[in-house]
Order: C-alpha cells, then sequence, then structure tokens
C-alpha cells in the first residue's frame, strides 16, 4: 500500500477526506449534467417537435432501467452498512450484486441503442436524438466507470481492506443514480 | 488516494511515515511529492508560456509587416495567423496562468502554508499532473497536424468550430478541443484535492482566518473553478461530436444553437478570470505584507469582497456577448452586474493601497513586482467599465481596446504575478537567493516594455482596429501611417519585452549554480513556509507545527523582532 | 473621445461617443486618484534607518473608513454610470424608430450581400437590387436591417456609425442606423469566422438623395 | 491500511448511525416509479409534467437523503449541493431567454437563410 500522508489522517472538518472530496466530485459532476440537461431542455423548449421524436423512445426499456438501477442502488446501500458493520466479505457480495445492476442496465442500453439505430433513430437524425445518445452516453460511461471503481473496490472489501471505500464508491453509484432519474422524465416520459 | 484515519487529528511530531524516494524517476518524474508536482507543473507552464509569448512575436510581425516573411518564422498565412491567435490566448490561459499560478504555486504552497506534510491525496495530484502533460502534448500535436492549428478562436464559436467545412482545420479544431478538455479534468481533480487539503489538513491552531490570503484565494479559485467548468465541459462535449461524427448541436441548419455554446463557454469564461486572477491577488497580498513590515490591510474585508466577487463573477457572463444576438432587454441585467463587480474588486485594491500606509517599504525584486501589479491591474480594471457597460461595448466589442483591456488584467495576473511568486519563494524552492541586480533589470525592462506593448492598442482599438485580423490593407480607415506607427511601437515593446525574458533566464541559471545559500527565513516572514529549511525536506516538517496567530503579525508594538512568526508560542 | 479618431456618420454615434467620454472621466479620476495615492505611499513609506513600520491592522472603525468611503463613491459613480449606459442602449439597441427602409443584410464566408427592396418596396421579391461588398445607403434616413447570415458567426460593424452587431445562422437579427454624413466607411467583419475574416471588407456609401436616386435607377436596368 | 478500513464512519459527527430500512425506502422509490410510468397514460399535460418531474425531485430526494445519508451529513455539504443546484438556475435563467424561444426582441429564427444570390467568392 503506498504510504499515507499525515494530512490525510486529519480532518479539521469532521468529515473524512475521501468523503468530503468524493462531495466535491459531485458538485463538479452536478454542474456537468446540469449544463448538459439545461441545455437539452431549452432546445426542447425551443422545438415543440421534438415530443413527436421523443415518442420513439421505449417507455418499457427506460422504467426497467430505472427500476434495475434503483434495485443497485439498495444493493450499494446494503454494502455500506455492511461494511460499517466490519463484514468485509458480505460488503463486497453486495457490491458485486450492484456491479451485477450495472451490467443488466448497460445491457438493456445496449438492445435499445440497438434497436433504435436500426430502425433509423441514429444520432443524425435530429438534434433530439443526438442529445439522447449523448446523454445516456455520457451517463453510460458514468455507469461504467462506477462499476470499473465498484469492482475494485470489492476486491479489497473482500479481504477486509479499505471498507470506507465502500461508502464513497456507493455515494458515486447513487448519483448515477439520481443522475437517471432525471434522464428517465426527460427523455422518456416526456413525449 | 486513501483517505486514513478521520478520529486521528493534531498529530504533532509525526515522523514522514514514508521514506524519501531516491531514485530519479521516483523522485522527479513520478513523484507523489506536492513539491515536485508544483515545480513540475511550473516548469511546463513557463515552457509553454515562452511558447506563447513567441507566437506573439509571429503574428505581432505580421501584423506590422503584412505579408513580409518574419524572422525564424517565415511568412505568416492566414491559416497560421488565426492558428497562432487562436493558440496563443488557449496556451497563455490554460496553459500558463493555470498551471502556473494555481497548479504550481498552489501545490507548492499549499500544504506548506497550512503546515502539513503533503496534500491530502498524492497520488491523485500525479494523475492530475500526468493529465495535464498530456493536454499539454496534445495542444503541441495540434499545431503540426495536416491542416494546421485550430483557428477560431480562444472561444471556440461555433459553426466555425464545429465544422471542418467552415474552419478547414479537420484534425486541429478537436485535437484542440480534446486538449482543452483533459486540461479541465486535470484542474477539476487538482481543485477536489487543493479544497479537501485545505478544509481538512490544517495545522492544530490554524482556524479559518488563520489562513494566508494567497491560500484562501486559490481555494476560492479552485471552487469557482469546480463550478463554473462543468457546463462548459458538457458544452464541450457536444462540440466534440459536432467536429467528429457530425451532428447538429450548434448548427442551426439542424436545429442546434450557436448562442448555446457561447452562453456555456462564458458561463465559464467569466469565473475564468477570477480563477487565474485570485491566486495572483493573494500572492501580492503576502509579498507586499511581508516587504512593508506592515499587517495586511482589513484582511476580513478583502476576503468578504473576494467572496463577493467569485459569487458575481458567476452572473456577468453575458457581458461578453453584448452584441451577440442575445436579448437587449438582457443586457441590462449584465450591465448592472458587471458594473457592480467593480465595487469588491475596488475595495480590494483600496485595502491593498491602504496596507502601504505607515509601511516601511524594502524595495527587493519581489516587491517590486508586487508592487508594479497593482499599479498595472488598475489598468486593466478602470478599462474594463467601459466594456461592461453595455452601450459603449456596442462599440469596442471584438476591437484591440478589448485585447488591451485584458492584456492588463492578464498580464499582471500571469506573467507579473508569476513573477512575484517566484521571486519570493525562489529561495524556498531552490534553497538559493536570487541575484537582486539580475532581477531588477528583468522587472525594469519588462515592466516599461509591456506598457508600450498595450498602450498603444487601447488607442488603436479606439481608431476601429478589430481583433483576429491579420491585416489590415484592405480597410481604408485603418491601413493609415498613423495607426501604422502605433502597431510598430507595440510591436517593438513585445520583442524588447521578450529579448528581456532572456535576463530572467540567466538569472534563474545564475542562481541556481551560484546563488548564496539561502537561510530559512530570509525575508523575515511569518507564514509557515518559511519555519522549515530551504528547499524544505520530504515531509516538509522535521516537526508538525502548530498556529498561534495570524499569518500578518508584523511590527506588532512591544516585540524586538518586526515579524512574529505563526507558529511561535506567545 | 472618438470622434478624433473615427468620425461619427450616424445619429446615435454622438451618444456612444458621450457616453465614453462620461466613463472616460468617471474612471479617469478614479484611476488618478488611486495611482496617485498608490505612489505617494510608497515613496512616502520607503524604508528609512530607524524608522519601524506601524501596527494598522484595519479593523478599526476609523481605518475602516478609509477603504469605506471611497467605496460608497465607487458606488455612487457606479449608479451613474449605469443609468446613462441604460438610457443608451435602449436609444442604440432596444427600440427601434420606424423605418423610413429595409435593407437585408446577409454576411457570408467572406463577402457582405445587402439587399434593398425594389420597386415593390418589399423585400424578397424578385425585383430586389442585391449588391456584394457595398451599402448604398441615404443621409438622413432611417434604416432597419435584418442581419442574417449563411454560414458561421459575422459581425456587422461600421466604426463610423459606432454599430456592431453579430449576424447568427439561423436568425434574423433587427437593428436600425441612420446615416448623418456623406462618404465611404469601412465596413469589418468583427468575428472571426475563418480564413478569409481579414479578407471580406465592405463599405458603406453614403449618399445624398439625388446620388442615391441615381444609383437606384442604375441597378435596375 | 487495514486497520483503517472502519474509519469512514468513525470520524465525529457519523458515531452511531442508525440505518433506516432500506428496503422500505426501495420499494417507496419503486411506488413512485410507477407512477411517474402511469402519469403520461392519463393523457393531461399537467398530470404528466407533475407525475414526471415532481416525482422525479422525490426520488431525487430520497435516494440523497437515505441512500446518499445527506439527511446525517455535515450540514455545510448540504449547503453546498444545494448552492451548486441554484447555480444550475442562474445558468437557465440567464441562458434561456436566448435559447429557448424562437423569437425574441429585435430577433427570430429563420427556417433557411434567403441568400438571394451566390456571390463571386474571393
Amino acid at each position: 500500500m503506498a504510504h499515507i500522508p499525515l494530512a490525510a489522517t486529519r480532518s479539521v472538518t469532521g468529515i473524512p477526506a475521501g468523503r468530503l472530496a468524493m462531495w466535491w466530485v459531485l458538485a463538479s459532476e452536478i454542474v456537468i449534467f446540469g449544463g448538459l440537461l439545461a441545455s437539452y431542455v431549452m432546445l426542447r423548449l425551443q422545438h415543440p417537435d421534438w415530443g413527436d421524436e421523443a415518442s420513439h423512445t421505449s417507455t418499457v426499456a427506460g422504467a426497467f432501467n430505472t427500476f434495475v438501477l434503483l434495485t443497485s442502488s439498495l444493493f450499494a446501500v446494503l454494502g455500506h452498512r455492511a461494511a460499517e458493520h466490519g463484514d468485509g466479505p458480505r460488503a463486497a457480495r453486495f457490491l458485486w450484486m450492484t456491479v451485477g445492476g450495472g451490467a443488466v442496465f448497460m445491457l438493456v442500453k445496449a438492445f435499445e441503442y440497438t434497436f433504435e439505430i436500426t430502425h433509423g433513430f441514429t444520432l443524425f437524425r435530429s438534434v433530439f436524438w443526438s442529445f439522447y445518445f449523448a446523454a445516456t452516453g455520457l451517463h453510460g460511461l458514468h455507469v461504467v466507470a462506477g462499476m470499473v471503481a465498484m469492482g475494485l473496490v470489492a476486491v479489497g472489501a473482500r479481504r477486509g481492506e479499505c471498507l470506507h471505500r465502500v461508502e464513497l464508491v456507493g455515494i458515486y453509484w447513487h448519483f448515477v443514480d439520481v443522475v437517471w432519474i432525471f434522464l428517465f422524465p426527460l427523455l422518456y416520459l416526456a413525449k | 488516494m486513501d483517505a486514513g484515519p478521520a478520529h486521528v487529528s493534531g498529530t504533532a511530531g509525526h515522523a514522514p511515515a514514508h521514506p524519501e524516494p531516491m531514485s530519479f524517476w521516483r523522485k522527479y518524474v513520478f513523484s507523489t511529492d506536492h513539491k515536485m508536482i508544483g515545480m513540475q507543473y511550473m516548469f511546463t507552464g513557463i515552457v509553454m508560456g515562452l511558447l506563447g509569448g513567441l507566437m506573439a512575436y509571429a503574428f505581432r510581425m505580421q501584423l506590422t509587416f503584412p505579408g513580409e516573411a518574419v524572422p525564424g518564422v517565415g511568412v505568416v498565412t492566414p491559416n497560421l495567423y488565426n492558428a497562432l491567435v487562436t493558440n496563443h490566448g488557449s496556451i497563455m490561459i490554460f496553459w500558463f496562468a493555470m498551471p502556473v499560478l494555481i497548479a504550481g504555486f498552489g501545490n507548492f504552497l499549499i500544504p506548506l502554508m497550512i503546515g502539513c506534510d503533503d496534500m491530502v491525496f498524492p497520488r491523485l495530484n500525479r494523475l492530475s499532473y500526468q493529465i495535464f502533460l498530456l493536454s499539454t502534448i496534445v495542444i503541441l500535436v495540434s499545431l503540426v497536424v495536416p491542416g494546421g492549428g485550430f483557428g477560431g478562436a480562444w472561444t471556440a464559436y461555433p459553426p466555425l468550430s464545429a465544422s471542418a467545412a467552415y474552419n478547414h482545420t479537420p484534425l486541429g479544431a478537436p485535437l484542440w478541443l480534446l486538449a482543452v478538455a483533459l486540461e479541465f479534468v486535470a484542474f477539476l481533480l487538482g481543485g477536489i484535492n487543493f479544497v479537501t487539503t485545505v478544509m481538512n489538513a490544517r495545522a492544530p491552531g490554524m482556524g479559518i482566518w488563520e489562513i494566508p490570503i494567497v491560500v484562501w484565494m486559490i481555494i476560492v479559485a479552485s471552487i469557482l473553478f469546480m463550478a463554473s467548468v462543468g457546463p462548459l465541459i458538457a458544452g464541450a462535449v457536444l462540440l466534440l461530436l459536432d467536429q467528429v461524427v457530425g451532428t447538429q448541436f450548434y448548427d442551426p441548419r439542424g436545429g442546434g444553437d450557436p448562442l448555446l455554446w457561447q452562453h456555456l463557454f462564458w458561463f465559464f469564461g467569466h469565473p475564468e478570470v477570477y480563477v487565474v486572477l485570485l491566486p495572483a491577488l493573494g500572492m501580492t497580498a503576502e509579498v507586499m505584507a511581508v516587504f512593508a513590515r506592515k499587517k495586511l490591510f482589513a484582511y476580513k474585508i478583502i476576503l468578504y469582497s473576494v467572496f463577493a466577487t467569485g459569487v458575481l463573477s458567476f452572473v456577468v457572463w453575458a457581458h461578453h456577448q453584448f452584441v451577440a444576438g442575445i436579448d437587449p432587454r438582457m443586457a441590462h441585467v449584465f450591465t448592472v452586474t458587471t458594473l457592480l463587480i467593480s465595487i469588491p474588486l475596488a475595495e480590494v485594491t483600496f485595502a491593498y493601497i491602504a496596507t502601504l500606509y505607515g509601511a516601511s517599504i524594502e524595495f527587493r525584486t519581489p516587491m517590486l513586482w508586487a508592487l508594479s501589479f497593482v499599479a498595472e491591474f488598475m489598468i486593466g480594471g478602470v478599462t474594463g467599465i467601459f466594456l461592461g457597460a453595455s452601450a459603449t461595448d456596442i462599440y469596442l466589442h471584438d476591437s484591440y481596446f478589448v485585447v488591451a483591456h485584458f492584456h492588463y488584467t492578464f498580464f499582471p495576473i500571469a506573467v507579473i504575478g508569476f513573477f512575484t511568486g517566484f521571486t519570493y519563494w525562489f529561495p524556498k524552492m531552490f534553497g538559493r537567493m536570487m541575484n537582486e541586480t539580475l532581477g531588477k533589470i528583468h522587472f525594469w525592462g519588462t515592466i516599461v516594455a509591456v506598457n508600450f506593448v498595450f498602450i498603444p492598442m487601447f488607442i488603436t482599438g479606439v481608431a476601429g482596429d478589430h481583433r483576429r485580423i491579420y491585416t489590415y490593407q484592405l480597410f481604408s480607415q485603418l491601413a493609415t501611417d498613423g495607426l501604422g506607427r502605433l502597431r510598430l511601437v507595440s510591436t517593438l515593446g513585445l520583442i524588447v519585452m521578450l529579448l528581456f525574458q532572456l535576463v530572467f533566464v540567466v538569472n534563474v541559471i545564475v542562481s541556481l549554480v551560484a546563488g548564496r545559500r539561502a537561510e530559512r527565513n530570509p525575508w523575515r516572514a511569518n507564514t509557515l513556509e518559511w519555519v522549515t529549511p530551504s528547499p524544505p525536506p520530504h515531509g516538509n516538517f522535521a516537526e508538525m507545527p502548530t498556529v498561534y496567530r495570524g499569518p500578518y503579525e508584523y511590527s506588532v508594538p512591544g516585540r524586538r523582532e518586526d515579524y512574529w512568526p505563526q507558529n511561535v508560542p506567545a | 473621445m472618438i470622434a478624433y479618431l473615427v468620425p461619427q456618420a450616424s445619429s446615435f454615434a454622438g451618444h456612444i461617443d458621450w457616453l465614453f467620454t462620461l466613463i472616460l472621466v468617471t474612471v479617469g479620476f478614479w484611476f488618478l486618484v488611486a495611482e496617485g495615492a498608490f505612489l505617494w505611499l510608497c515613496f512616502r513609506f520607503r524604508r528609512r534607518d530607524g524608522v519601524a513600520g506601524q501596527y494598522v491592522t484595519g479593523t478599526r472603525k476609523e481605518e475602516k473608513r478609509w477603504i469605506s468611503w471611497p467605496h460608497y463613491l465607487v458606488i455612487a459613480c457606479d449608479v451613474v454610470l449605469i443609468v446613462a449606459t441604460v438610457y443608451v442602449w435602449i436609444e442604440v439597441k432596444q427600440n427601434m424608430p420606424p423605418a423610413d427602409e429595409r435593407v437585408r443584410i446577409v454576411a457570408q464566408q467572406w463577402a457582405w450581400v445587402f439587399v434593398h427592396a425594389g420597386a415593390d418596396g418589399k423585400l424578397g421579391t424578385p425585383d430586389d437590387i442585391v449588391t456584394v461588398d457595398e451599402l448604398h445607403i441615404q443621409m438622413d434616413r432611417v434604416y432597419q436591417f435584418e442581419l442574417m447570415s449563411k454560414d458561421v458567426l459575422h459581425s456587422f460593424s461600421v466604426p463610423a456609425f459606432r454599430l456592431k452587431q453579430d449576424a447568427v445562422p439561423g436568425r434574423t437579427i433587427s437593428g436600425w442606423f441612420k446615416p448623418t454624413q456623406r462618404g465611404r466607411f469601412d465596413i469589418q467583419c468583427a468575428e472571426i469566422c475563418g480564413l478569409g475574416h481579414a479578407l471580406m471588407p465592405g463599405h458603406v456609401v453614403i449618399e445624398s438623395q439625388e446620388e442615391h436616386q441615381a444609383w437606384m435607377r442604375a441597378q435596375r436596368t | 491500511m487495514s486497520d483503517t478500513g472502519h474509519s469512514a464512519t468513525a470520524g465525529p459527527g457519523a458515531v452511531a448511525r442508525a440505518h433506516p430500512n432500506y428496503v422500505m425506502v426501495w420499494a417507496i422509490l419503486l411506488a413512485l416509479l410507477v407512477v411517474s410510468i402511469l402519469g403520461p397514460m392519463i393523457g393531461i399535460f399537467w398530470v404528466t409534467l407533475i407525475t414526471a418531474f415532481v416525482v422525479a425531485v422525490i426520488k431525487a430526494l430520497m435516494v440523497a437523503a437515505y441512500f446518499m445519508h445527506l439527511n446525517v451529513e455535515r450540514t455545510y455539504i448540504k449547503y453546498l449541493l444545494f448552492t451548486i443546484l441554484i447555480l444550475m438556475l442562474v445558468l437557465f435563467a440567464g441562458v434561456a431567454p436566448d435559447v429557448m424561444k424562437r423569437a425574441g426582441k429585435n430577433w427570430e429564427h429563420v427556417p433557411a437563410t434567403p441568400g438571394a444570390v451566390e456571390p463571386p467568392r474571393h
């Protein structure tokens, strides 16, 4: 393990450095997605005809994915509780279940993309579809990044190492979930 | 990037938990030591800054002697001219001002000044530099790819920047954007590290009002950066999609909107000014207090003004777009906020001036730089009013008046700020004193020359010179002898200024090799970095300091010494 | 002040020049006071042997006055400038006086196209008069323009009019001007638009009524 | 590093955190999800708006409060996130007058630029 600087052991604010940094990460992520979604909402209101485009998105797939992400978030928080009780292997199991949820999410997303692209709803059909692919794609990247991070943490957690990271990666995962909670009505429900 | 135990705090006397790395690679290249990373940032920034200066030489020469081969560069074609102007701007802001002022000095100073051994996340810090280095390589590559470097100005307004059919740089434009995006990511990581470190890892006894002002300002700058850059990152992803795969987010033909990018850009772009301003302002304050042997005047008022500036900086962005086709009624809102933002900054300036009252000023090189920062920055500040007022901006927008204005802000910020910090902390960084004579020659040469560079631009700007135009020969009102002479003065000033930088380079080399050895505290300063040997060892402090008072207790009545370091018990 | 360097050829050029001078005087005053105080303090409090620095914290009430009073004065100046700016902006950009004539200006890489209404007085009909890079207008008439762009951003800038407006593709942006002086003035593009940004100079030619009528007749044939 | 594994929650302010019933929270979230799916089927515009977006806000707040533990987090983290959200509103308010509409004061969208002629190229 690399050395821990003394700096990292101090906690003037009362919040451990990792969690404090994670909140700042999320703050900067909020503005990224905030800017993207604000742009989308503005252009959407500028183009009343985008409702017709949106009617081609699959509400069923979106709803199922919402369900999957909410459930994986539940696993993540259960993993956090297990980690707090010092039960590394149990936390790792929950984390792997969360990763599984992410995988299901991406799989559904892949089927959705395939269906849409083969039916002519490509990135270039209209700016609505460009936004659809850009927003869900950026979100998908976050899901994949979260899965990778979670896998790494799970490997450590299984051995009982770095259990505080379970909470950090969980907070990140919940954030990804929250982003999807907003993407779902914006892209799928508003028709 | 581990967070250790949270409950252990105030462990004074804690020895470094890790032996100093000895191999060349671990020590100089893949170091996790904040001092080394700071110097890596600074060195990369200086190299890029020199490159940016040489770019200015090339395009100024073309503007002054249109169509003639520029010595050392060759003929500057319109294509090359646009690329030079664009990349001069981008490099000076993103690859010189930011890495040097925030990342360079921030990394070097923050752990030293708050009295801890390193950043909270040393490996994240290293990753941040590596991403930054990658972005540097990408921007350099973007200059030499087929088709030439991106030439759509540093603001990269679409549709020009969005399509190779318009900008004719099919590779240069996406690479430029990629480099900027990578650079943002690097500074986001760095910023998170800075903020977490200062929030969590301060020395025992250092409350928020005992933090040295430069650390405060770097933190405020990092927060401004983190809060403002997000929409632009999102916008950059969309623009990259436009450029590379051909979507139409910013192309009205497909339903996009070019104004969207302008808003996203300036929502970041205006706070960015304060992102680079604040660290320089902070360094100036440090140096002024030390060499005036004075407590900083109204430390808290300065800080509150800075917070107010930070908040206001988020609501002024559209003053860059007064004539861009925005709703004319919105212009009133942004005029009001823009003129309001002059109030806290005027307050800061007044406080700096008031600091000199009753002082005992020692005119050493760092102090000269710091004083010149205040003097020169005032020119930039007051000329901003012309541009913030929407009606005069109709005339002055995108003219050389703007160029002169922001160079009078950015030159003090980036160049003077850098020299202030560098000459002041040089003994701490390298353990040797700089040569005063060479330092003063360099100072006077640069300061006199720079006014010859930019004052003429105010006049040519008012006379109608527009920016980013590679020759005025086709404009009958601009191709006059009088304006030509002013442009010549400006160009000569630039060449003289660039030549004087050689004095600096010589000074650095001479001082590094043969400078007088610096003791711990050559300037008799109060802040914590002067407590430890010069240069500081790995782990910074043999014994972790505890803080007893604010950083600016100079000339306290009743004390034999005229300074009172923060770590000395009462 | 601007008039020394560039002629005032439109009805609102004087307003903008007036505002420029007002700001110049106001901020010039502050600039000189601040720089003067600054340089005097630098000189007055240079280091002298046996004179130590004073301990002034800037937290006492009478010390805070040093910066708070100038601060209130700055606010007062800001208010004056804001009022003046809002007034001039409304005059120039926000309110449109009734037009005597409309012209359409289309910017493109790298030329200006100007469209005058033909005999029928309407734009967009076959008898329109189209010119490239030269805008012929008549003195003392109020012109409203419709500014468009075919490709990228451009900016229609006539320094002699103190007029500048970006042309945004996909939008029609309206504005107005009233030329008040005969002559031939530069039109510049003030928003970078690619390789030929410097190579799209236009000219605005301001003519008397007779000259303008003659020009129109010549165009129609 | 294994000895510090427990530390994240051992910090001051997080001592003895009572865990809410996460499965219950999850069940409520799923119920809200069903509401948001059923909402558009009624077909009334305002109802859709409420079921889609108000429910989304409630869901997001629940996830933030219970899963991300914002309800027991230090207050200034809430202030931080709140400020950031306000900032996004500021962005929206500043940009919307230009980007949200098809016409405004002294400008309007045009479907295609009526370039009258193809002028000679330089």
